[in-house]
């Protein structure tokens, strides 16, 4: 029932939609765009830029989120809290912010790079987008590898220790090691993440062509739906070979063995030829957010900071009257809308995965991670294809209209599923990562004491993945309020959403006003996650198993 | 009160007397282990309301699975499964009338005691002030009267232990399914809860399966034992009976420790208590009580167990030869020592009890060994 | 509501009723002075989304059946050009449409010219002084070594400016695919990037990122508005290529008469001159709005003869050999 | 080989003979804990070259943690430690030549089982050569060279432990530490493995300090067992004078089972053996073994452990007086019955080993209940 109830669920928004444009790449257009893309030197360069960024954000990222991670778990210094909510910082990077405040600070005529240093350095391109994109995706890589490493048997440094290994023996022949599989799982996560991104190719891409931002030209430069869905599912082959090793290495993680009984506690790193150089590399990543961030905040109070650095409020005078506050209302409303569903949906997704069904779990887990991994034009024009009609089949209306300005409640729906699917993929890997955590047995002692699956799964397991469930709605909130591309093809006139209305700013070049709504979604997005870890705190702390 | 009993919506499943289980020709083959031994090879099994069952052997050997297969948590590739002669297979396990203990406890570790124990009450929609009640007794009947606020994690392990029992006892259940619940807890705290397991299951009259590798638990708790062997039963017996006559090898070395030494029937006399066989051991003639399955000239297996071999001087410097034996190693246990000794029919292993403090034999010291033939066992040769 | 109605007609007495919903492609200022300034005049209720070219003729494509807009209105005519190709579009010849000079029109009627966009030279005046640069104020200008890696445009095949740009120089070679090749593989040496959106030169150069930056004078004018105020427009005195904003009605729309209404009310001097007012600054196609001081003066312009069929019909073919002959290769 | 040898960029850890251990007042309180006792209050200890001396203690007396002080895991907050004469506290864990066995294996679990013994050795960067010498013959003396290319999740417990034992013992250390390296085992692998690393313990003759708080284990294992409570030594002594003459009631009752009967003093006489006094318990006077610090008339412990307690018959229907005593419960071991029976002195446990089939006595039967005085201890009544 449950399962038969999710795999409806997820087949309408994500399935349906995916099967609907993906179709197009095999009509003629389609068809001749994918030889092309094998053929022709200028696109099979393209899907060469593509894995090579995806390459590079990936190790880039996953070893940023390692170093704050191994900072965090493994050495003591002062502002060791604070460095934890800096890292967490980029988890709310609104479309182009981050990419803007990096051209304004390191552009050829950036604040640093030519006011501060005279250097004419041209960011644009793989540098540029290998740095931002790292610095938006590297939390996730921080989190999951940050819990890993708190879960290391502390034995097992010791043992080590013990035979007369030093601290960095340990830390090559035995910390690295043991991370292997988690390295894998996040440099994969990244490397989807980063080859499904559009805005950011878009701003600060320069030449440097990748598939997704192919297929967003292709669309709408070239009128060319056919082939843009075709780069797509090109696209969709690095994803999906991702998701195998991942779902490989994930078999093998069973090797580090999270033991019941650990002895003793981590030993911190206190060398200082460890220390040093790690706290260096970390603090000075953390100050380059902050500078990012700063901009953003500084550039909301400027006409163009850079350009024209006179203090105004007329930015905010701006976003905060008329169209702007609606925007603002509407996607905060919608993006509550759809965090819950999102996280709810995510957890139950991760519980049958892990523990309800055995065959065809990778399939549904791969179902679920496809709102992520399929480039956001290609599914909004999914959903725009899919269910600008009511959805009737013989003389049945399965569905209303759910998208554009014709549909039931002005189209918000299809907003709001756009959203959960989207943003539900990364509750769906942190529930599953801490469902396997927990001892399988304290399930079956509630359907012992004659509890059905559903109620088990209400009172016992949600309750358990707390810190999960959490994780995954701050994640999907923030995903839902700085999601653009996708909801280009489904806004309407009663459905202004901020993030295309930063998107016009920055195209009008009024910067100020994009900073200004920046601005404006960080402190929605920090507010509401805010609410959200008073409102789901953890009051019993509780232990893994029993 | 009966009025708002009567607006459950389901027959609560509590309150029920004991049930009678009957498992017959149960088979277990786990998916993708085709072609190799099942689990669970056909277990036949009668158990009587009230009784106490232990499930026992190496393992591997299917007792939990076994055990899983009655709570209904996995499914029987074959075989029936009934409980006062209705069908179990077809119930999920939450309709089944059991409650489970864990080997992990599996106590609910975001709920404080009362909660856990109040779970599955809840769950029957018991009224409110019902649920105190008989919340409130079965925490006292477990002393955890004044635990009931605590949360799972602020309990030392046989608390915990404790709560695990109470939450499935509460519920009053026609069947008590227990599995090795006992072996996380340290050596002294296991015999303590075992007495008190025993004493809550004779007190409640529940009939219990009980899973456990551990001989002494299986021995001091049990009405009948089940030795286990690769899936299949080795012997259903009482827990005399399997100690002191074994069906097999298997079982006797499974069951407490023993000597094996090789002989061969001499003559054989079926009395109204059973076999007795006269044998050659230990360079002496013993007439000793024998397995039902043997005949006059068949290769058998003396069973001694090391209590039952006594020591008496022998004078210094001999030979092993006859019934002289050598020591090759003793350990003081404080209540016992044991002794390694070499005989003409192999190392024989000897435990004698209460040692007087300077009667402790050293190494490579003769005695004489022998032992009383009542207390010995004739068995088949193992395969 | 299982029932599917389709009864919405407008009344047939001339009085409007009912509501619209208008793609626009303009700025979002521009769209909303437009769409409220036709609910005041007319009392229909008149919304709008902000969309691009491409974006409006996918979302009119995927919504082929039930469309969800009524009115097109702004944004470069060849996407009008594509979407009346593809059927997405109605005819109609507004009353009105007789103002607007046959060159800012559509043969055939699926649309109509209400603004015309010229290509120029957008520089940043402070990069040019360091540089020790003149403005530029012809195509050859570009090519001085001294603003080697200076010049910002956006790639042919992504952006409509840049195609332009290729399309004029192919216009001002006489349809010399060769020399206008010959020209963008000079220019490529000073070019900087080619960026995927039309606009960014723009703001490429407002920055200071590059010194020059290839756009449409009234993007470059709204930068300076906005604040870049060392920016500076020039023209080519060689010819320019130019960008018609279109107007239309979107086929199968429930709204028809409320649309035409738009239609003829877009090409009216009162609808027109409300561009300037809220930072546009094309030109305007009915001879009789306003002109404003910060528009290009057509009458002194040196427009080329853009032939926006032939374009299209070559742009395939152009930026395909674009991409692999020029963007492709290294940089002297 | 000699030349290679020499190449070695710190000495090598290995090949040392047995060390001597010395704590002094070791003192740990941890940090955050002021004020409150500490986990370590003072620890004296003279361990001698080759000694397997035990630490023995009920959860949380402070075992792990003056191990750990040992290893260098933990910082002690006051006293020295010294092996053979040098301070160690100056020295982090690694410099210390040492090795521990931890409860958890703590084995790596990315290493095969060859890595993980070879790593202590190649951290020495010993030759290819010696290491795989080295490393062979430890897995053959550990019967896991078959295994040696498995990774550690492949192996069962028994097997996992060995590996741990071997990657420790492959070092030579001078001091060998084990943290209940046996608690994850089940009770018939605890005991294989028990035997085992006596055994190799014994061969190598390395230091060892074991921490448990399994008393057979302890038994069979130490030249000297340490008995902890709250982080005091109560004390040191041999298994034997440990179980026969314990210092305190706490020590009696926490090696092995015993009884406590209240008595005072008669006559008190002191010998070559040590102490003897008359005391009246069981409605009797005997005459026992003393403790040294007694003196007469003081409120005293007696001592008597229940395999110590003789049972004879009396007559039926008698009351509970002066030596007679009613059986309560009697719970049958297989190798030994267990009595629980009611006296004048309270409830007396008592053990009869080995049984004749027909002679348990059921409950309610009357006995009369004596000891062997000899084997009875008198202690200083608990505070
Ligand atoms: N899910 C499973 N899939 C395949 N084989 C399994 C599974 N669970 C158990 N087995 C196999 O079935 C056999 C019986 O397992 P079971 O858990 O019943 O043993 P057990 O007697 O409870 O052992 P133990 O004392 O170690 O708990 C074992 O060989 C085991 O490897
Ligand atoms: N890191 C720590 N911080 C504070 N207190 C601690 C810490 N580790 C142990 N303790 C406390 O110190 C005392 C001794 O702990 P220790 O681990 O040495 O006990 P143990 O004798 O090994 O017990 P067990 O048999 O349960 O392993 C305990 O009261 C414990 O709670
Ligand atoms: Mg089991
Ligand atoms: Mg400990």
């Amino acid at each position: 029932m449950v399962i038969a109830g999710v795999v409806l669920i997820l087949m309408i928004l994500i399935g349906y939609p995916l099967v609907r444009i993906l179709t197009q790449a095999f009509t003629v257009e389609g068809l001749g765009t994918l030889q092309d893309i094998f053929s022709s030197s200028a696109n099979r360069t393209v899907l060469v830029n593509t894995v090579i960024l995806g390459v590079l954000v990936g190790i880039v990222g996953t070893a940023v989120g390692f170093a704050f991670a191994y900072a965090q778990a493994r050495l003591d210094f002062r502002g060791k809290r604070l460095l934890h909510l800096i890292a967490l910082l980029p988890i709310v990077s609104p479309p182009f912010a981050v990419a803007t405040a990096v051209i304004t600070l390191f552009g050829r005529s950036g604040l640093i790079t030519n006011k501060l240093l005279g250097q004419d350095y041209n960011i644009y391109g793989l540098t540029g987008l290998t740095l931002v994109l790292s610095l938006s995706f590297f939390p996730v890589a921080y989190m999951n590898l940050l819990g890993m490493l708190r879960s290391l048997d502390p034995a097992t440094d010791e043992a080590a220790l013990s035979l007369g290994a030093n601290r960095w023996k340990i830390f090559r022949s035995v910390t690295i090691p043991m991370l292997i599989p988690g390295f894998a799982s996040c440099f994969l996560l990244l490397f989807v993440e980063a080859i499904a991104d559009l805005a950011n190719p878009l701003v600060i891409g320069g030449d440097f062509t990748v598939l997704s931002s192919r297929a967003y030209i292709a669309i709408t430069g070239e009128y060319d739906v056919a082939s843009g869905a075709a780069y797509s599912l090109v696209l969709l082959v690095p994803g999906l070979l991702v998701f195998l090793i991942q779902r490989y290495w994930a078999e093998r993680r069973s090797v580090v063995s999270v033991t019941g009984k650990p002895s003793g506690n981590i030993t911190l790193l206190r060398s200082p030829l460890g220390r040093v150089p790690l706290l260096a590399a970390v603090f000075a990543i953390a100050t380059l957010i902050i500078a990012i961030y700063v901009t953003v905040f500084v550039g909301a109070f400027t006409a163009i900071l850079g350009v024209n650095n006179t203090f105004t409020l007329a930015n905010y005078r701006y976003v905060l009257s008329g169209i702007g506050s609606d925007a603002m209302f509407t996607t905060t409303i919608l993006a509550l809308i759809a965090t819950p569903i999102a996280g709810a949906l995510g957890m139950i997704l991760a519980w049958l995965v892990v523990r309800k069904i055995r065959r065809g779990r990778g399939a549904l887990d791969f179902l679920g991670m496809l709102g992520l991994a399929v480039p956001g034009t290609v599914l909004g024009i999914g959903y725009a294809v899919a269910f600008n009609r009511p959805l009737i089949i013989g003389n049945i209306q399965l569905l209303p209209a759910l998208a554009g300005g014709g549909a039931i409640f002005g189209g918000a729906l299809a907003i709001v599923m756009v959203y959960v699917i989207r943003s539900m993929p990364s509750g769906q890997r942190s529930g599953i990562a801490s469902l396997q955590q927990i001892d399988p047995a304290i399930d079956e002692a509630s359907t012992s004491l004659g509890a059905s699956g559903f109620r088990t799964f209400w009172s016992i397991t949600l309750p358990l993945i707390r810190p999960a469930l959490l994780s995954g709605l701050t994640y999907a909130f923030a995903r839902a309020m700085t999601t653009l591309s996708p909801i280009i093809f489904i806004t309407t006139p009663q459905t202004k959403i901020m993030t295309s209305q930063i998107l016009s700013e920055v195209d009008a070049g009024r910067f100020g006003n994009a900073f200004a709504y920046c601005t404006i979604l960080i402190a929605i997005v920090l507010g509401v996650i805010g609410l959200m870890n008073l409102i789901i705190r953890d009051r019993s702390a509780p232990t893994r198993t029993s | 009160m009966a009025t708002s009993l009567s607006t459950t919506r389901e027959t609560p499943r509590t309150a029920s007397p004991a049930g009678s289980l009957q498992l017959t020709d149960l088979v277990k083959q786990y998916p993708g282990s085709a072609g190799t031994e099942p689990a669970v090879a056909g277990i036949t099994l009668d158990i009587r309301p009230g009784e106490f069952l232990t499930l026992l052997g190496p393992s591997g050997c299917g007792k939990t699975t076994t055990l899983r297969m009655i709570a209904g948590f996995e499914t029987p590739s074959h075989g029936t499964l009934t409980l006062d002669g209705e069908d179990m297979i077809a119930l999920t396990p939450d309709k089944r009338p059991m409650a489970m203990v864990f080997q992990s406890y599996a106590l609910f570790p975001h709920m404080s005691v009362f909660d856990n124990v109040a779970y599955g009450l809840r769950l029957q929609r018991f009224p409110r002030k019902r649920v105190q009640e008989e919340v409130d007794f079965a925490l006292a009947s477990m002393s955890l009267t004044k635990l009931a606020d605590r949360a799972p994690n602020q309990l030392s392990g046989g608390q915990q232990q404790r709560v695990a029992l109470a939450r499935a006892m509460v519920m009053k259940p026609k069947v008590l399914l227990f599995d090795e619940p006992l072996s996380n807890l340290d050596a002294k705290l296991r015999v303590q809860m075992r007495t008190e397991i025993r004493a809550l299951q004779h007190k409640l009259g529940i009939t219990s399966v009980y899973v456990t590798h551990d001989q002494d638990e299986a021995m001091s708790l049990s009405d009948r034992i089940v030795v286990m062997r690769q899936g299949r039963i080795e012997q259903v017996a009482t827990p005399d009976t399997v100690y002191r006559k074994p069906a097999s090898v298997f079982v006797a070395d499974f069951i407490g420790r023993a000597n094996f030494l090789d002989t061969t029937i001499d003559t054989l006399v079926t009395d109204g208590g059973g076999n007795r066989a006269t044998v050659r051991a230990l360079g002496a003639t013993y007439v000793v009580p024998a397995h039902d399955a043997l005949v006059t000239g068949s290769p058998v297996c003396l069973m001694v167990r090391p209590e039952s071999v006594a020591l008496s001087p022998a004078p210094e410097s001999r030979e092993v030869t006859g019934s002289y034996g050598r020591v090759l190693k003793s350990v003081f246990y404080g209540a016992w020592v044991e002794y390694e000794i070499e005989t003409v029919d192999g190392n024989v292993t000897a435990v004698i009890h209460d040692p007087a403090p300077g009667d402790i034999l050293a190494s490579g010291t003769f005695v004489q060994v022998s032992f009383e033939q009542d207390r010995a066992w004739l068995l088949p040769a193992d395969d | 509501g299982c029932v599917v109605d389709d009864t919405q007609q407008a009344s047939a007495d001339g009085e409007l009723s009912g509501s619209l919903t208008v793609a626009c492609g303009a700025m979002e200022d521009w769209c909303q002075a437009m769409t409220t300034a036709f609910t005041e005049k007319t009392g229909v209720q008149t919304d709008f989304v902000r969309l691009s070219s491409g974006e409006t003729v996918a979302r009119l494509e995927a919504a082929k059946s039930s469309p969800e807009f009524d009115v097109w209105h702004g944004g470069p005519a060849d996407g009008y050009g594509t979407a009346s190709d593809a059927g997405l579009l109605e005819q109609y010849e507004s009353p009105n449409a007789a103002q607007i000079p046959a060159k800012y029109r559509d043969a055939e009627n699926f649309w109509t010219g209400v603004y015309v966009g010229a290509l120029g030279f957008c520089s940043n005046q402070a990069k040019l002084d360091s540089l020790g640069v003149d403005v530029p104020t012809a195509w050859d200008d570009l090519l001085d070594p001294k603003l080697a890696g200076q010049v910002s445009t956006a790639h042919p095949s992504t952006s409509g400016t840049a195609f332009t740009t290729m399309w004029t120089q192919v216009t001002l070679a006489n349809g010399d695919e060769d020399a206008a090749f010959d020209y963008m593989r000079k220019l490529h040496n000073n070019v900087l990037q080619y960026s995927k959106s039309g606009t960014a030169p723009g703001q490429a150069a407002g920055r200071g990122e590059a010194a020059v930056g290839l756009v449409f004078t009234h993007d470059c004018v709204k930068y300076k508005e906005a604040g870049m105020t060392d920016l500076q427009v020039s023209l080519p005195e060689e010819g320019t290529g130019y960008e018609v904003g279109g107007v239309g009605i979107v086929k199968g729309t429930q709204n028809l008469a409320a649309a035409q209404a738009y239609i003829d009310w877009s090409l009216t001097p009162e609808a027109q001159d409300i561009g300037p007012t809220v930072g546009s600054y094309q030109v305007l196609t009915n001879p009789e709005s306003v002109q404003d001081e910060r528009m290009i003066d057509l009458g002194t312009t040196n427009l080329v003869d853009y032939d926006f069929a032939a374009a299209a019909a070559a742009k395939k073919e152009l930026t395909t050999r674009f991409d692999e002959e020029i963007a492709a290769q290294p940089r002297e």
